[in-house]
């Protein structure tokens, strides 16, 4: 088959075609990535890496629920001085590795961020999203004030793209892309998970360690495509869709939605890593028989109607 | 495992039927839930202890009644507390995960060290019942921490399974490693496949006697596990993860992930450490 | 069968069971909402009512999504006045009759509020949350302030029990319910539905006429089983456990997390309206084999654990 | 109606097979959707016209190539621009919904009024395929909105089927409305069921004389519609649902909402107006 249609630019970076790794998906150590970028993937983002290495929650840390999954894993990674030496593996990735940072503070952010850059990363991911570890997620993330320091620090001190992936745990998605676009963003990735729980009723007990955690999955696919489009008509920015994502034609209603690239996530537990190819077929076919030349001509059509 | 498989397998929570110590520091914990009475010999489920943790353990038996088995070492907090459960208590199941021992061949040699022999004992009735020629080596320190004496000679007098029991001090059966024993056997016999299970150096030793002895070999690998269904990556074994494209992993695999096996393991934090 | 240990008292309001009847399902008419006591509801809300008549969006207005339903009706209803002839119907009515309320201002809601106290409302339940009609959702729902405001104005002008129906759409809910609770609320009803949205991807368009609407059904449950749990630790009021409620397992998982009081709305789509009495049956099974006498023995449990 | 098949009723869009025109403002269009194709007479779906609204319709006909049609009549916006749609264009579907006729005794007088003729066309092909004797009688104003001529003259030829046409103006037919006509075959021929749609006047009418011949009776009803599956309330009549409890009420059903029948509804905003 001819992919050339899907090949995708993207605030700077070529990729072979829009799907991408979501972060925290398989994404830490060198051998996984290199396999989802062998599977097909136009990009891989790592696991969100801190300045020092941490051990995470206790387990329970990702459950089922009816419609999707639940995590509160707590951000666990080695630290980026350790994950550098990871990334010394991947010098030859043949597509971009995004490198997703968190950190307790805008000047942590960046700090991560610059050594990441630094240790080859083709463009850096901000996680200023995550609904259930403390001191990163609410108090940076929901905070838009907070966002654009944050963006902000971080462009200051790398060169490489920045996107913001951005929480959908707030009553307007818009004014933290508003945040991150005032401070220079290159790409806004929506969305993160959403803050929920699960209780089993023979226990009394919520199932998670960690009590809270964040949905994944198809439960919130409408939410985030809502959010991709409500992006789409307020800043001028690419944008990365990512939720709920698991065939192709959930990939293309993202992209008529705004979505210039897509993330898959816990799809990956329902198809196994032939995702990333079963959607770029899938794409494809929809672009002949739709007669569109580049994937890029679906990009926020939806906003035509 | 379909993805349909995954998307229905929720967990669980079911009672605690019976317990039944297997020696100071294992007990076997008996269960009754329908999917993992559908269980592939090494297959294994993530055990929910409430308030706790919840780990990985492999299924080690399942009854004509429906009821399930998983049968597990006192090693840390978890293991400690699901240990001293009782019969009634309530333990929460997600699975079975991952891939199985396939039954081939007509000779099997099984070699398990310690809790190794969990995944075996269901694998070993397995072949018994599909009239395959075993012989099974238990390794363990010493006679305090073999598990499975009773079952295994019972197959020995009744099926005429081979059974060879070795500690490391000697203190029942054989004295030295399995894998030494295991040699010895494989010297005199010929088998078409090796199944292990059990400390990973052990694993290494007997995947390099199956490359030297040209004989097929099948193992049950373990990494640190947190969602049992392939994404979260924290069961990385080269470009493989344990809990989907293992647990168990054939000599193929094996050679792919050879620089890492015995060697090299992620911790919690994702840092690499030595085995 | 025995239902006593289900009676729930909440806010002075006295329920043969903790079943409620959620705001928009078929609570229009006389009919159906007498249809749905006779099936076993222990409460029953009406459709939210507004000052004047409103014909709503046009369709679609209800779609099915993978895990849910998307709806954005758009508060059609026939104005309090003609509404109050409705209620007339249903003077012999055996369980509480709560009537949901909504304004473009607090002065709106406490008039409507007042003229349905007067027509024999057992309660009133403020509808401070629908994610898809301008002027009362994001302007007043999503306002901590206008929150407090407008349960005060209604407070001052209506002596029956006032509920507050939250929106899940902001970045901390317990702001919205502390709120509600500083203004005198008599209980706080959680959640209403998550903005969203779906395109369709062979006429690239959003489905729903009005491009976004609310997700219900199971996909938001584990957000709304999070929502009734923060809230319970933060306010000290009875609670209301609403989203993706579909069989006795979900209700008592909401009511362990510290529901006293469950409704139901779009499982009415897949069970009927035996939905009430099955639940009913299977909570009746738990608190027996469980060894609880009394369904609000159960209520808040998980916060012990 | 289960609950799986409300779940598994997402939106689905079909390609426009083929339109025709019934008369000057009726036409059917053909598509092809799977679960469309298992209908029952009397039920109807959800047909998204893209951009303009989306509205109940009869499924007017199944063929056995899988595909299927409705049968509309422009009386608005969304009826105007789907007959204006043409092959090739794309439609929603949801459905089908409801519950519909029941295939009941051997005599059976069909009656109906306009595109009432839509959900009972469908209706009187599996009552002559069921070997009922089957009496056809349709109204209209005039010989211009009368539908289903060729198909209904066709069934009379080819199967006996006693086809009857009536307009107010005697442009066709007999002159006069159809429940007229069918007083006076009531008269002569012992039914065991009588079977309408149409305008709920007629509808009352007919249920006035099947209660005076004392012959069963069911009705196809119409009420503004919005999620039709049974949670909007918007289509309620007494304490029924007619996208769920309905569109076909039974001889008993009617008599429960009697006082509504022909009297009374709710518009969009849930305001009582007469019918
Ligand atoms: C596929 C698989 C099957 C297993 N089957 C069995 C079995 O049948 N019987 C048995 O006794 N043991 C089995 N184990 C090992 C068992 O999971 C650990 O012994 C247990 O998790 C230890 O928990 P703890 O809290 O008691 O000990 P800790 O003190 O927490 O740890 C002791 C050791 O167990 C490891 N461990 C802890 N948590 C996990 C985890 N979530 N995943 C993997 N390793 C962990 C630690 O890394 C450490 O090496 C299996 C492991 C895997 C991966
Ligand atoms: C169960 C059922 C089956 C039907 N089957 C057929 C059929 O097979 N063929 C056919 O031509 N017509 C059928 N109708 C009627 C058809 O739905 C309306 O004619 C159509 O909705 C009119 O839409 P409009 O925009 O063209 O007209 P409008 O100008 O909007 O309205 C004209 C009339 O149609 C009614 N109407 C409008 N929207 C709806 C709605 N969403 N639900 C119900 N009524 C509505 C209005 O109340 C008004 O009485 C059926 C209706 C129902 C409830
Ligand atoms: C187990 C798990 C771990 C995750 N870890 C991270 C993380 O470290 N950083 C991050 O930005 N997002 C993380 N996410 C969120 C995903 O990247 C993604 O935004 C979310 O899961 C929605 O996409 P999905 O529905 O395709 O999974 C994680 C999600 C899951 C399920
Ligand atoms: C079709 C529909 C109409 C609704 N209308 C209202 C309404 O008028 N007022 C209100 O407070 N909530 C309304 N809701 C929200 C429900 O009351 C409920 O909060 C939500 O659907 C979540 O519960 P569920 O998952 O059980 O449906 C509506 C929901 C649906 C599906
Ligand atoms: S345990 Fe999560 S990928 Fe294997
Ligand atoms: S159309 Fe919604 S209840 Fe019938």
């Amino acid at each position: 088959m001819d992919y050339s249609a899907l090949k995708t630019h993207l605030a700077g970076l070529s990729m072979p075609n829009p799907t991408m790794l979501a972060s925290g998906i398989l994404g830490i150590s060198a051998g996984t990535l290199r396999a989802v970028a062998e599977a097909g993937a136009g990009a891989v983002v790592t696991k969100s890496v801190g300045l020092k290495p941490n051990a995470g929650y206790p387990n329970p840390t990702v459950i089922q629920v009816e419609c999707g999954f639940l995590n509160a894993v707590g951000l666990p990674n080695p630290g980026i001085h350790k994950f550098i030496e990871e990334m010394g593996e991947l010098r030859d990735l043949n597509v971009p590795l995004i490198v997703s940072v968190f950190g307790f503070s805008p000047e942590e952010y960046a700090e991560v961020a610059s050594l990441a850059a630094e240790a080859g990363a083709s463009a850096i991911e901000l996680n200023l999203s995550c609904p259930h570890v403390k001191g990163t997620g609410i108090e940076i993330g929901q905070n838009p004030e907070m966002v654009k320091l944050t963006v902000r620090a971080v462009k200051d001190r790398v060169d490489r793209p920045v996107f913001a992936k951005l929480t959908p745990n707030v009553a307007r998605i818009v004014d933290l892309a508003e945040a991150a676009y005032s401070a220079g963003a290159d790409a806004i990735t929506a969305i993160n998970t959403v803050r929920a729980m699960a209780i089993d009723v023979e226990t009394f007990r919520p199932i998670l360690a960690n009590r809270f955690g964040g949905l994944s999955g198809a439960a919130i696919k409408p939410i985030a495509v809502r959010c991709v489009y409500e992006i789409y008509e307020s800043v001028d920015l690419p944008i990365i869709g990512c939720g709920g994502i698991r065939d192709w034609r959930d990939a293309v209603e993202f992209m008529l939605a705004g979505a210039s690239a897509v993330q898959i996530g816990s799809a990956i537990a329902l198809e196994g890593l032939s995702i990333f190819k079963s959607i770029c077929d899938g794409i494809i076919s929809y672009l002949r028989r739709k007669g569109f030349r580049s994937v890029s001509e679906i990009v926020g059509l939806a906003h035509k109607k | 495992m379909s993805g349909w498989h995954i998307k229905n397998n929720v967990m669980r929570t079911v009672e605690i039927l019976d317990v039944k110590p297997e020696n100071p520091h294992v007990k076997t914990i008996f269960f009754r839930d329908e999917m993992c009475a559908s269980a592939e010999p090494g297959q294994f489920i993530m055990v929910w202890i409430p308030g706790v943790d919840e780990i990985p353990l492999s299924i080690s038996s399942i009854y004509p009644d429906g009821s399930s088995s998983v049968t597990v070492a006192e090693v840390g907090e978890a293991t400690r507390a699901l240990t001293r459960m009782r019969a009634g208590d309530i333990i929460g199941v997600r699975g079975p995960f991952g891939l199985g021992f396939k039954v081939s061949g007509e000779r099997a040699l099984v070699v398990g060290g310690g809790t190794g022999m969990a995944p075996l004992m269901m694998l070993i009735n397995r072949l018994v019942e599909g009239g395959v020629d075993v012989t099974v080596i238990e390794g363990a320190e010493n006679s305090n921490k073999l598990i499975f004496l009773d079952r295994l000679n019972n197959l020995s007098e009744s099926m005429g399974v081979e059974v060879l029991f070795t500690t490391e001090d000697g203190s029942y059966g054989f004295r030295g490693l399995a894998t030494d024993l295991a040699e010895r056997v494989l010297c005199n016999k010929r088998f078409d496949v090796i199944y292990t299970c059990g400390p990973e150096r052990m694993i290494r030793k007997a995947y390099e006697m199956a490359k030297a002895y040209s004989v097929d070999f099948q193992a049950s690998l373990e990494r640190y596990m947190r969602c049992a269904i392939g994404i979260c990556g924290s069961c990385t074994i080269g470009k493989y993860r344990v809990c989907r494209d293992g647990p168990v992993f054939d000599m193929e695999r094996i050679g792919e992930i050879e620089e890492y096996l015995g060697v090299l393991k992620y911790n919690e934090s994702g840092e690499r450490i030595p085995v």
